[in-house]
């Protein structure tokens, strides 16, 4: 399994899940520039938490056109892993590799906390390490994490089964407590809370890490 | 040559500065407020090119990078 | 040339004097280019002009600092394996007063960039805010707007314009520190009358680097490229000068804000294309950030520092606007700009870094060997003033100082004290700041172990292998009251919440905001403050590091409270010793380090220290499982905020108090509460006050048993300021 | 009656987002810009009120609210 972590100019939480894929977990892990037109030997993508291009205009509007991107979009389509995480999954509905958007949070502020999420379903490669309706206490840090979709996109993803995870308590105004979803294939999941900011006893949960070791578990069993 | 853009969170999109604008102009006893909507206005200064050229251009922008058709409408003028 | 009348001269708040000074070193008269230079080069906030001989007293030298205060951009301290920490504390008072938002964002920008200036990566921001009070629908008296700009209220309802100010310098910090991606760890605020109108916005910032990554303030090396990078000059900041500038242009008719819009997104880069092209072996000879008066201070500082001088071309300076005068490219305070001086014959590679980085590096000039600042468009001699005496040759008064009456703080004896605890936890001094913290990202880059909510911010510094925490501190009525036992209570509770979370305190950096050092009451309240914070540093082995003076914060009511706010830094030797302030186990002992009355106004320093050590002691031997400080508000506060502060496991107590309710509220310094297991008390010097458990707080007094319901008082506690900031 | 409100960074100010934009149009490969400012639009759906009336209103809720007048610039119609 080799990980790669996207860098786009204003990424900032790039190092902290390179720090927890290597130390913590021991991946083999490496960046991938955003001028590169290449993943060479990358099974999965992990696109970072920050502010892409400073989120001017919108969250990841101007990352999405990003070559490096367009690399990430053949590697979904031929089914490779990708995770976007808070600014990483608002790159991807930007770029139609998700549906919906996210949008400002309800209260206007930007919203750093402990949440509770609740794990709606394990069948995907991104939660199947956790249990079906498991509680994971993860932080949130965002400014825009209120996700919105269309009602009929919304009920394709329930019908679907596609939303993995769940607010225990809306904190931003997402749509039907809506904290991270994946794409048709599933093999493309964003979400807002940062699991790699809750992978380590000392920072208060280890919760995140039932996120990568899914996807090791994933890769295990393929 | 000059475009002037204009971004709107669609209808259906719940604008939450909309509602807060709306509040305070009433607390400041502005009444008969039906209703406010916050977006965005780009100006883009602009060299070369033919009016129908650069509508065609400002029209792929704003379709593609400028606003996000998921959650905005746009609509654009150039002078 | 146009000759310089005395009220230029005036206006650029130089006197006759320094005039004439300025003259002598020249030879002859300035040019307005020049006359700007000198200006801003002696104005208070480069030279320190005021302040120089006071802060000389500050204890500065240890065998851990690697650089000292006063040498460079930022104080460095050793902290072991090579690895070292960077750390200063800025005010941005006045921008923030003018625009909360923008002026509050460019002052953690202009400290961040003081941190990666000296090559050190930054891991850490805080805040230390003061507010007129917002709880109060007219507070005001008449007292007008800070700004005359009145938003979203009207003119009278100063509380309304006070949550306006705070609401904007809450959400400017977010911007800038989340956009960047530095945790901001805490902080403090602080709501007091005086700050109407003036209020005071002070921004720390902390970074990592190895010993051998240093860097250096210096242009050295005859020949060697100066090196622009970031944002372009615009007329930013020009304000103060506006006038002059005025009457310098004819193409510039626009209006010149006085505030600067921070750029976040370009600072990111900025940070990380400079740590990349610092690291790489001896390509960057010196480096300095252009702050206030921007280009100007940082040529002729760099040439100063390194014994050389300086040359640049204006002309080649990335620039805004169009038609902007030299005296404009000197004097304007854009942001996110930063001057490396390089090695010669590598610009390329400089370059080509910054490239990667969406960045333009452009050399704009050469280090000389002559000792003179020489400003040049094209091949036209613009400015020419020997670096030294901008910055060596700056005048120093001494100014004179009047003795204030010390004044008493008396504890009161509250009619209903069940009552004045909830009071007092809903006040919004007083009452849990998460309504700010929530708005910072406070978790990023995986460091942060005790995030805000405990006595101090516990980070760890994954790469080094070490922890370290931080706190700012001050309580300004103190200061006011007496103004030398509030300067060492300053330091004694910075080091009291450090030691609270299982540090030892290391080193202090300082933000001094105080009122207009012309009135000597003003002058003598700004030196009984230095002289008390440097007693209880030379005490607490905490040397001064650097910091920054604001002097000036006035509103129309007068001088602002004086508010040395102290920053200090502690090592944390095993993480097994971080402790936080909340009850963690039922049944538990709780016990009092320290006494139950006393003179709240009076610090003894020793007796602090021994209690500080006893602390360290039994955390360090795995003893207490809990510490908290006593500061507002006394042990009644004190114990509350044991109870609840930690939402998720709140556990109650029953304590018991000798003497009147006035012992529940009074602020006697150098007080801990701790807890234990039963069978360890034993090992505590200390008064055993009760145990904790149930879900209230009972305090038995000689009068009577008071109670509170703990879910209560946390409701109070933790969401007072957002209901008046939401109401 | 309907507001219709362009609030702008003043021309003097540094605009990072339209900075940022213009880069970003600049790098998909459109040419000729010579500057982009991004500000704000906003709609007030209106109720009562001569037109007159609501010019004053708007305007002092511009000012006041609506704009930072230390760093943006307002302009407005009422239809
Ligand atoms: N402006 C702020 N930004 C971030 N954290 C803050 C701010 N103000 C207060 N806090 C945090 O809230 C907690 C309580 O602050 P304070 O009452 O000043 O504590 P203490 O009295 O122990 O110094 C601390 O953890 C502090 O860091
Ligand atoms: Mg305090």
């Amino acid at each position: 399994m080799k990980f790669g972590i996207l860098q786009f100019p204003g990424s900032n939480c790039d190092q902290d899940a390179y720090h927890v894929l290597t130390d913590v977990l021991g991946q083999r892990t490496r960046y991938v520039w955003h001028k590169d037109t290449t993943l060479g030997d990358v099974d999965c993508v992990v696109i970072p938490g920050g502010f892409s291009y400073g989120d001017y205009l919108r969250t990841g509007a101007i990352a999405r056109f990003s070559p490096a991107m367009k690399v990430v979009a053949e590697h979904a389509k031929a089914g490779g892993l990708v995770i976007g995480i808070c600014n990483g999954f608002q790159i991807l509905c930007e770029a139609h590799l998700l549906p919906g958007a996210l949008i400002r949070n309800r209260n206007l502020k930007f919203i750093c906390d402990w949440v509770k999420l609740r794990v709606e379903s394990t069948n995907s490669p991104f939660t199947n390490a956790c249990r079906p309706g498991q509680t994971l206490r993860i932080p949130i840090a965002h400014g825009e994490g209120c996700y919105f979709a269309e009602p009929a996109v919304l009920e394709q993803l329930k019908r679907e089964d596609r939303v993995l995870l769940r607010y225990v308590d809306n904190p931003n105004g997402s749509l039907d407590d809506i904290a991270g979803i994946c794409n048709e294939t599933r093999n493309v999941f964003g979400l807002m809370p940062h699991p790699e900011r809750a992978s380590e006893k000392i920072l208060g949960s280890e919760d995140g890490r039932l996120i990568f070791e899914s996807v090791l578990h994933a890769a295990a069993h393929a | 040559m000059k475009a002037k853009i204009i971004v709107m969170p669609k209808k259906t999109v719940l604008d939450p500065q909309g509602k807060t604008v709306k509040h305070a102009l009433e607390s400041m006893n502005f009444t008969g407020i039906k209703d406010v909507r916050v977006g965005k206005f780009m100006e883009i200064e602009l060299e070369g090119g033919t009016k129908a050229e650069l509508q065609k251009k400002i029209d792929e922008a704003c379709h593609k990078l400028l606003s996000n058709p998921v959650i905005e409408e746009y609509t654009f003028e150039i002078q | 040339m146009q000759p310089l009348t005395p009220e230029v001269i005036a206006k650029h708040g130089l006197t006759t004097e320094e005039y004439g000074r300025i003259k002598q070193i020249l030879g002859r008269e300035p040019n307005t280019t020049e006359l700007g230079i000198f200006s801003v080069m002696w104005s208070e906030h480069c030279s320190y002009k005021n302040s120089r001989p006071e802060l000389k007293k500050f204890p500065r030298e240890a065998p851990f600092i690697l650089v000292k205060a006063g040498e460079e951009n930022a104080g460095i301290v050793d902290i072991g394996d090579g690895w070292a920490i960077a750390f200063k504390i800025e005010s941005h008072n006045h921008p923030s007063a003018v625009e909360p938002f923008q002026g509050a964002a460019t002052g953690v920008g202009g400290i961040i960039r003081d941190i990666f200036t000296m090559g050190a990566r930054p891991i850490l921001n805080l805040n230390t805010l003061r507010f007129g009070p917002i709880d109060r629908p007219d507070c005001g008296r008449g007292i007008p707007a800070p700004t005359g700009r009145d938003r979203n209220v009207a003119p009278t309802d100063q509380s309304a314009q006070n949550r306006r100010l705070f609401a904007g310098v809450v959400a400017g910090i977010a911007h800038y520190g989340n956009c960047i991606g530095i945790p901001t760890v805490g902080g403090e605020v602080y709501f007091a009358e005086c700050y109407t109108g003036n209020p005071l916005v002070n921004a720390l910032s902390l970074g990592i680097l190895r010993h051998d990554q240093i860097k250096r303030g210096k242009a050295v090396g005859v020949g060697n490229p100066v090196i622009y990078v970031g944002s372009a000059t615009g007329r930013d900041g020009l304000a103060g000068a506006a006038f002059a500038s005025r009457e310098l242009t004819e193409e510039s008719h626009e209006d010149r804000p006085a505030v600067q819009v921070g750029d976040p997104f370009m600072e990111k880069l900025l940070l990380e294309a400079c740590l990349e092209v610092m690291r790489k072996n001896g390509l960057v000879v010196g480096i300095q950030d252009m702050g206030a008066a921007g280009l100007t201070c940082s040529t002729c500082e760099t040439a100063s520092r390194g014994g050389t001088g300086i040359e640049i071309d204006l002309e080649k300076v990335p620039k805004r606007e169009t038609g902007m005068t030299p005296y404009e490219i000197m004097l304007s305070e854009s942001q996110e700009r930063m001057l490396l001086i390089a090695q010669k014959g590598r610009e390329r590679e400089v370059e080509e870094i910054f490239e990667k980085w969406d960045l333009h590096g452009v050399t704009i000039g050469r280090v000389t060997g002559d000792g003179i600042m020489r400003v040049k468009v094209g091949d036209k001699v613009a400015a020419e003033i020997p670096a030294r005496a901008l910055t060596d040759d700056a005048p120093v008064y001494h100014r004179e100082a009047r003795p204030v009456a010390p004044g008493r703080a008396l504890p009161q004896e509250p009619k209903d004290p069940e009552k004045a605890l909830i009071e007092l936890l809903g006040s919004p001094t007083i009452a849990s700041k998460n309504w700010v913290y929530r708005q910072y990202d406070h978790m990023v880059q995986d460091r942060t172990i005790v995030a805000p909510g405990s006595d101090a911010a516990v980070i760890r510094i994954q790469e080094a292998g070490k922890f370290i925490a931080f706190t700012t501190d001050c309580n300004s009525t103190y200061c006011r009251l007496d103004p030398f036992e509030g300067g060492k209570i300053a330091v004694a509770e910075a080091a009291r919440n450090l030691v609270c979370s299982g540090a030892r305190p290391l080193a202090v950096t300082d933000c001094l905001n105080f009122g207009n050092p012309m009135k000597p009451e003003v002058f003598w309240q700004f030196r009984r403050c230095v002289e008390g914070i440097s007693e209880a540093c030379l005490i607490f082995g905490t040397p001064v590091t650097g910091g920054n003076v604001s002097f000036y914060n006035e509103s129309p009511a007068g001088a602002i409270d004086p508010t040395p706010v102290i920053g200090m830094l502690g090592l944390i030797d095993d993480p097994k010793h971080i402790t936080t302030q909340w009850f963690k186990d039922t049944g538990d002992m709780i016990i009092l380090l320290g006494e139950i009355g006393g003179e709240p106004l009076k610090v003894d320093l020793a007796h602090a220290k021994r209690i500080h050590d006893a602390c360290l002691d039994y955390i360090r031997q795995g003893i207490i499982k809990s510490a908290h400080d006593c500061s507002e508000g006394g042990l009644g506060v004190a114990l509350a905020e044991c109870c609840m502060s930690h939402g998720d496991a709140m556990i109650g107590a029953t304590v018991e108090l000798p003497g009147s309710a006035a012992a529940l509220f009074g602020e006697t310094q150098s007080r801990i509460i701790v807890t234990c297991a039963p069978e360890r008390a034993v090992k505590i010097a200390g008064r055993v006050l009760g145990r904790t458990g149930g879900a209230e707080l009972k305090i038995k007094t000689p009068r009577g048993e008071l109670c509170w319901d703990i879910a209560r008082l946390r409701d109070v506690w933790w969401n007072s300021i957002a209901r008046l900031m939401e109401r």
